[in-house]
């Protein structure tokens, strides 16, 4: 075979600010997703705060912080179901997010849609299709473009283990490796695709073994070091920069919670469960940048306390967010608005 | 008899199928120990063994490739896509192998692909379609929409027994919100064999599925104000009772064709177009359809209301038809 | 004016686009220097070059979704899906993805997916179908049939500047069939205004794509009748041109809907449950429908006109609407 | 990565009735085809002898030959549309060939299918669909009926390097190794998907560098070879026949005529054209049993005069039979004949 594994310094350094903004966002990210878990258990079925249910990435955080803070905002981020960190640092604000959730009249989707089926294009994020990997596809394109103008600008999209066992993904990369696209496939592995265990979905232990087969790089890192998603990640987007062509990186993880806040997930052995907890992605940065002296008990409560009154401030804005208008329902499937939807 | 809810019917049809036939197997993403993600198949894995009641990877044009296989080398497959909305990822495998396969080399395919449809749950664009005007304009399906327990017992039975592919499209809004008493044991109800639900003379609602309900509440209201409404559960769109449909239009001249799904190109359409081919003469009004918005389904409860058919709205087209 | 036929006409529709807008390009599969596999690309790769006329991988899904990507970083793609039969291989990517972005997230979608559709060559099941049904039941999508090359040329790039997306469903049995002379340089046709093709007032037949011509047969044997047959050609299916359909109606009292696409739940159904909802105290007689038989297209000649609306069919049934 | 090259022994002495059967098929395929591309090129477009174009394998029939005599009657194949050879090892006669290409009353289609749209059930071939890989995916269940009923019978696949880019392949491979499926897929690489080379397909030589991917073993072989295909495929069936799991086959060969008798292919470099007739699988057998004195030329003459003969004769009593009755049209898309079409 011709490729080979994506190389790069495991050890690179990585700025202080970074480091610092990673944590923060890991934090963030965190504290936003218990409030939408403590909101779904405990609110009425007649009267609900948040429409729906809540697709959370709690314990697998790092991937989509590491991921997504190595790269500006003339690059894309296509984004899985399990990326709000990636929406957060381009830009998205805690209250878009409770509004989007909400499903009220200023959800930047507008009511229209809920939870995760959210990435404002404007955010160069890519608004998410529940048929699971389609985001790969449509990375394929905004990187073209960025390809066809000249322009150096990368595309980072994401799925999980589940979803690459779908046909979509296998055209998806085999594609971007023929036309050479500025693309970084991130696959979130972790361990399973609502009931279904991983080594009922596949008999290889890495996802990322398939870039071999479409000529790409890969690596597999651990996904909840948010510094080695981080590094490998910015290894990718580099090369593709430069015009090297795409890769893919497999982050390890675990599902701590269920599929959805509605799922208990009484299926998941608890010595998993247990062992990963031990691996908590914010423990583990607090942890480093405590014992390199980059960070302190004291900073740390006063994170979290400022994150926590953001995040009060946003459910506090939201709460006073009103029912969309209903004359919403049939509006823009067109750009002229004249064209009957019924 | 036994009171069941419309999932447990369903179990209960495809567990009867189990028992009665070696050749029946149950499979798809989370059917097996997790029991579905609307929890239909719970129990099942238990009592059948992991090798006919099986998980997939997440692999829609894989699983139903896998069931054209097996019954064309002697299974009777029922697998399962999760939501109807994700068949759009294994079209090909369904409308173009499975569809033609007995049109074009004479080959049955006794296959029962259940498909849970349908709205009115707040979960948006991607669980919530009713797609089945596709899998009426394509060649090769038998298509079941359910509104009963005792029916999606029954016809889901009837499915499984038949030679020919069929769509079980259950409708999940249903599945603990309706229960009733039901046969115990293996039964079938005839596919094809609309069930008149409720006698009227002043118009007919034809309908199925999920709007049953819906129709039948229209009905209360209106015989308020005696005005008595015939509801046709069409149960099998495909083959069409079209009998049923005809003599009732023959006795109320004046008819409602109401759907879930999407007014504009739907189901809806054809109804009316073969009612104007063969009973013209008949009608008093011009015939009606009421389904949903050409949109994307909506989350918010307030826009979905918009989205689907109220039931005020059925009042409403009633009185437009009897004061044409 | 420049005599050009059918593919010709699309081809330059093309051209233009490429050389007015550097956003445009062309890919999908042989569509290089192979100039497809009709021809309707020839020459472009060496016009406009490897990056702008690109051959891609045996790969819909990741076609429609580069389309989708493209288009939201401000390209203006053209992709070609080779017969429109395939598309049912990409439909997430169709219909969930691209169709409803604009709906859910508000961003347009500036794409033209050339879809060659239609039958009567004797190519079988799966290079023969019209698919349009599927896409007016799903929000968000543009569809255009033309049946001439000067709409064919005039509509590719009146599509071609829509922010939506839109589906060019060139007709692959005109390509060098019919042809005229046609402007040239660039202009665009509206989307969303039907032809009246021929004027009458004994009934209307409302068609589109393929079945124009063979409209406007029957309506020439009607003529040597006396029977003056109103013949109206839709040429964009969605947004529809209600209008001029109802107008017509109004004056012939008489319709027959006619499309190649399989009749059982074809765009014929919509047409007639609209035409009931908005005129239907102007129908002297039943409106009626033809299309094709719900089957997959048979290959044989022989076979395949049975499956396809013949013109003595169509004088045949002006006739029935004229008896009724 | 847990895979491994599938080992088999490359000189694995073949029974001689074995030599000669394959020879015979290679020859009587090429007879047929030649005969299709004749009467394609010949026909006149008002009055077709044939309905529409060929499909051939011309040059590539090893592939099919050496595949289609590793399994019996209890296995399946599920074909590609060069398979031509496949029918003919499992009972299909060139009678019924010429009927299927002329689409006429007594073709096994009825005329509602036409050339390559063909495999009778009855002999455990698989309809073909035009969409390309989806016969890989229909293997998995008649695989999976075997083993659910305790058969060792196997199923053999095939489809070519342009439908390996597939979604419905990558779908099928990893399934297939999931569930541990009798099932040996066949990739026929001939260079070309119609008008477009293999290096604008992928970058990667092999498409047999996915089996990896999906914990399967795979090889490549000599497509040309039939010897080579026949050891290659017999060990993976033996190895699915074993509940071993299945495998990947890839043949490298190369397509010397167009996509289909219509098809000039004008775009194919002179020089691969000229290499590969260099390398035509039946002088090579031919060759190869001349010089191990299994054949000689006297019977090589009274061979292909047999064959001509039988040719002959199908394809008299082919053009004695009449257009199918319009009534079929109609027929056959339910078991029950009383649903409407209309
Ligand atoms: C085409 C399709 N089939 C099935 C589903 C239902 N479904 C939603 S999420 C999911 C599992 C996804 O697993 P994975 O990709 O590993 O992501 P994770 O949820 O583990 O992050 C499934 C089967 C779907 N959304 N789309
Ligand atoms: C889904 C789909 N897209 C496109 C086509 C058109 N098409 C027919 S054959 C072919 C190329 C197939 O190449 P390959 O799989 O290598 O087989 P070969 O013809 O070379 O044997 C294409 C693109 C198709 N049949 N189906
Ligand atoms: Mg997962
Ligand atoms: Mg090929």
């Amino acid at each position: 075979m011709t490729t080979h594994t994506l190389k790069y310094d495991e050890k690179a350094p990585i700025p202080e600010e970074k480091l610092h903004e990673m944590y923060h966002y890991l934090l963030l990210t965190r504290t936003i997703e218990n409030q939408i878990d403590y909101i779904c258990a405990n609110q009425t079925k007649a009267n609900p705060f948040l429409i729906g249910k809540g697709y959370l990435s709690i314990g697998q955080e790092a991937i989509s912080v590491g991921a997504a803070c190595t790269i500006g905002e003339k690059d894309w981020f296509a984004q899985s179901h399990r990326d709000l960190a990636a929406h957060l640092i381009r830009g998205v604000t805690p209250l878009e997010i409770f509004l989007q959730y909400r499903c009220t009249s200023r959800s930047p989707t507008q009511g229209k849609e809920g939870n995760v089926h959210f990435g404002p294009t404007d955010r160069h994020l890519i608004g998410f299709t529940s048929h699971m990997g389609q985001n790969l596809a449509i990375a394929l394109g905004t990187a073209w473009a960025s390809q066809y103008r000249g322009e150096d600008a990368v595309t980072l999209t994401a799925c999980g283990e589940g979803a690459s066992q779908q046909g979509v993904v296998h055209e998806s990369m085999n594609y971007a490796a023929v036309f050479k696209l500025p693309v970084v496939f991130i696959i979130n592995n972790n361990g399973w695709a609502i009931s279904v265990p991983v080594k009922e979905q596949m008999i290889i232990e890495d996802v990322a073994d398939r870039a071999a087969g479409y000529g790409m790089p890969a690596t597999v890192v651990d996904g909840n070091d948010v510094m080695a998603v981080y590094r490998a990640v910015k290894a990718g987007v580099d090369r593709a920069r430069k015009g090297e062509g795409p890769c893919v990186i497999e982050c390890k993880t675990f599902r701590m919670t269920g599929h959805g806040t509605h799922d208990p997930a009484t299926y998941v052995p608890k010595a998993d469960k247990e062992k990963w907890a031990k691996h908590d992605p914010i423990d583990f940065m607090k942890n480093y940048l405590i014992s390199n002296k980059l960070w302190d008990e004291d900073r740390d409560q006063k994170l979290r306390a400022e994150i926590k009154k953001t995040i009060d401030v946003a459910v506090n804005e939201a709460a006073t967010d009103v029912p969309p208008d209903p004359s919403v329902a049939v509006q823009g499937v067109w750009s002229d608005p004249s064209i009957p939807v019924e | 008899m036994v009171k069941m809810n419309y999932m447990e019917a369903v179990r209960d049809g495809m567990r009867q199928a189990m028992i009665k036939d070696e050749r029946a197997y149950i499979y798809g993403e989370d059917v097996g120990f997790y029991g579905g993600v609307f929890g239909v198949t719970k129990g099942l894995f238990e009592e059948f063994g992991p090798k006919r009641v099986r998980n997939t990877p997440l692999s829609e044009c894989a699983i139903l490739g896998e069931a054209m296989g097996a019954a064309l080398n002697g299974l009777r497959p029922i697998p399962e896509i999760q939501f109807a909305d994700f068949i759009t990822v294994a079209m090909a495998q369904l409308v173009d192998c499975i569809g033609t396969y007995r049109y074009r080399f004479g080959y049955n395919l006794p296959i029962t692909i259940r498909m849970p449809s349908g709205g009115g749950m707040s979960i948006g664009p991607f669980h919530s379609k009713s797609l089945e005007a596709w899998f009426i304009h394509s060649p090769g399906f038998k298509i079941v929409m359910p509104s009963t327990p005792s029916d999606a017992k029954g016809l889901f039975l009837a499915a499984f027994e038949d030679p020919d592919p069929v769509l079980f499209m259950e409708h999940k809004r249903l599945y603990n919100t309706i229960s009733e008493d039901v046969q115990e044991g293996y039964y079938t109800l005839p596919l094809g064999k609309a069930a008149v639900r409720r006698e009227g003379n002043a118009a007919t609602i034809v309908t199925y599925g999920g709007m049953v309900g819906l129709a039948m509440d229209a009905a209360d209201i209106l015989a308020k104000e005696d005005i008595a409404v015939e509801v046709i559960d069409l149960r099998t769109l495909w083959p069409l009772d079209e009998e049923t449909v005809l003599n009732s239009i023959k006795k109320t001249n004046r008819v409602l064709m109401l759907h879930e799904a999407v007014k504009i190109g739907g189901f809806g359409g054809e109804l009316v177009a073969r009612v104007c081919e063969k009973a013209f003469g008949y009608l008093a009004a011009p015939p009606l359809r009421m389904g949903a918005k050409l949109t994307a389904p909506p989350v918010h409860p307030v826009l979905e209301k918009v989205f689907l058919p109220q039931v005020e709205g059925v009042v409403a087209k009633i009185k437009e038809l009897l004061q044409y």
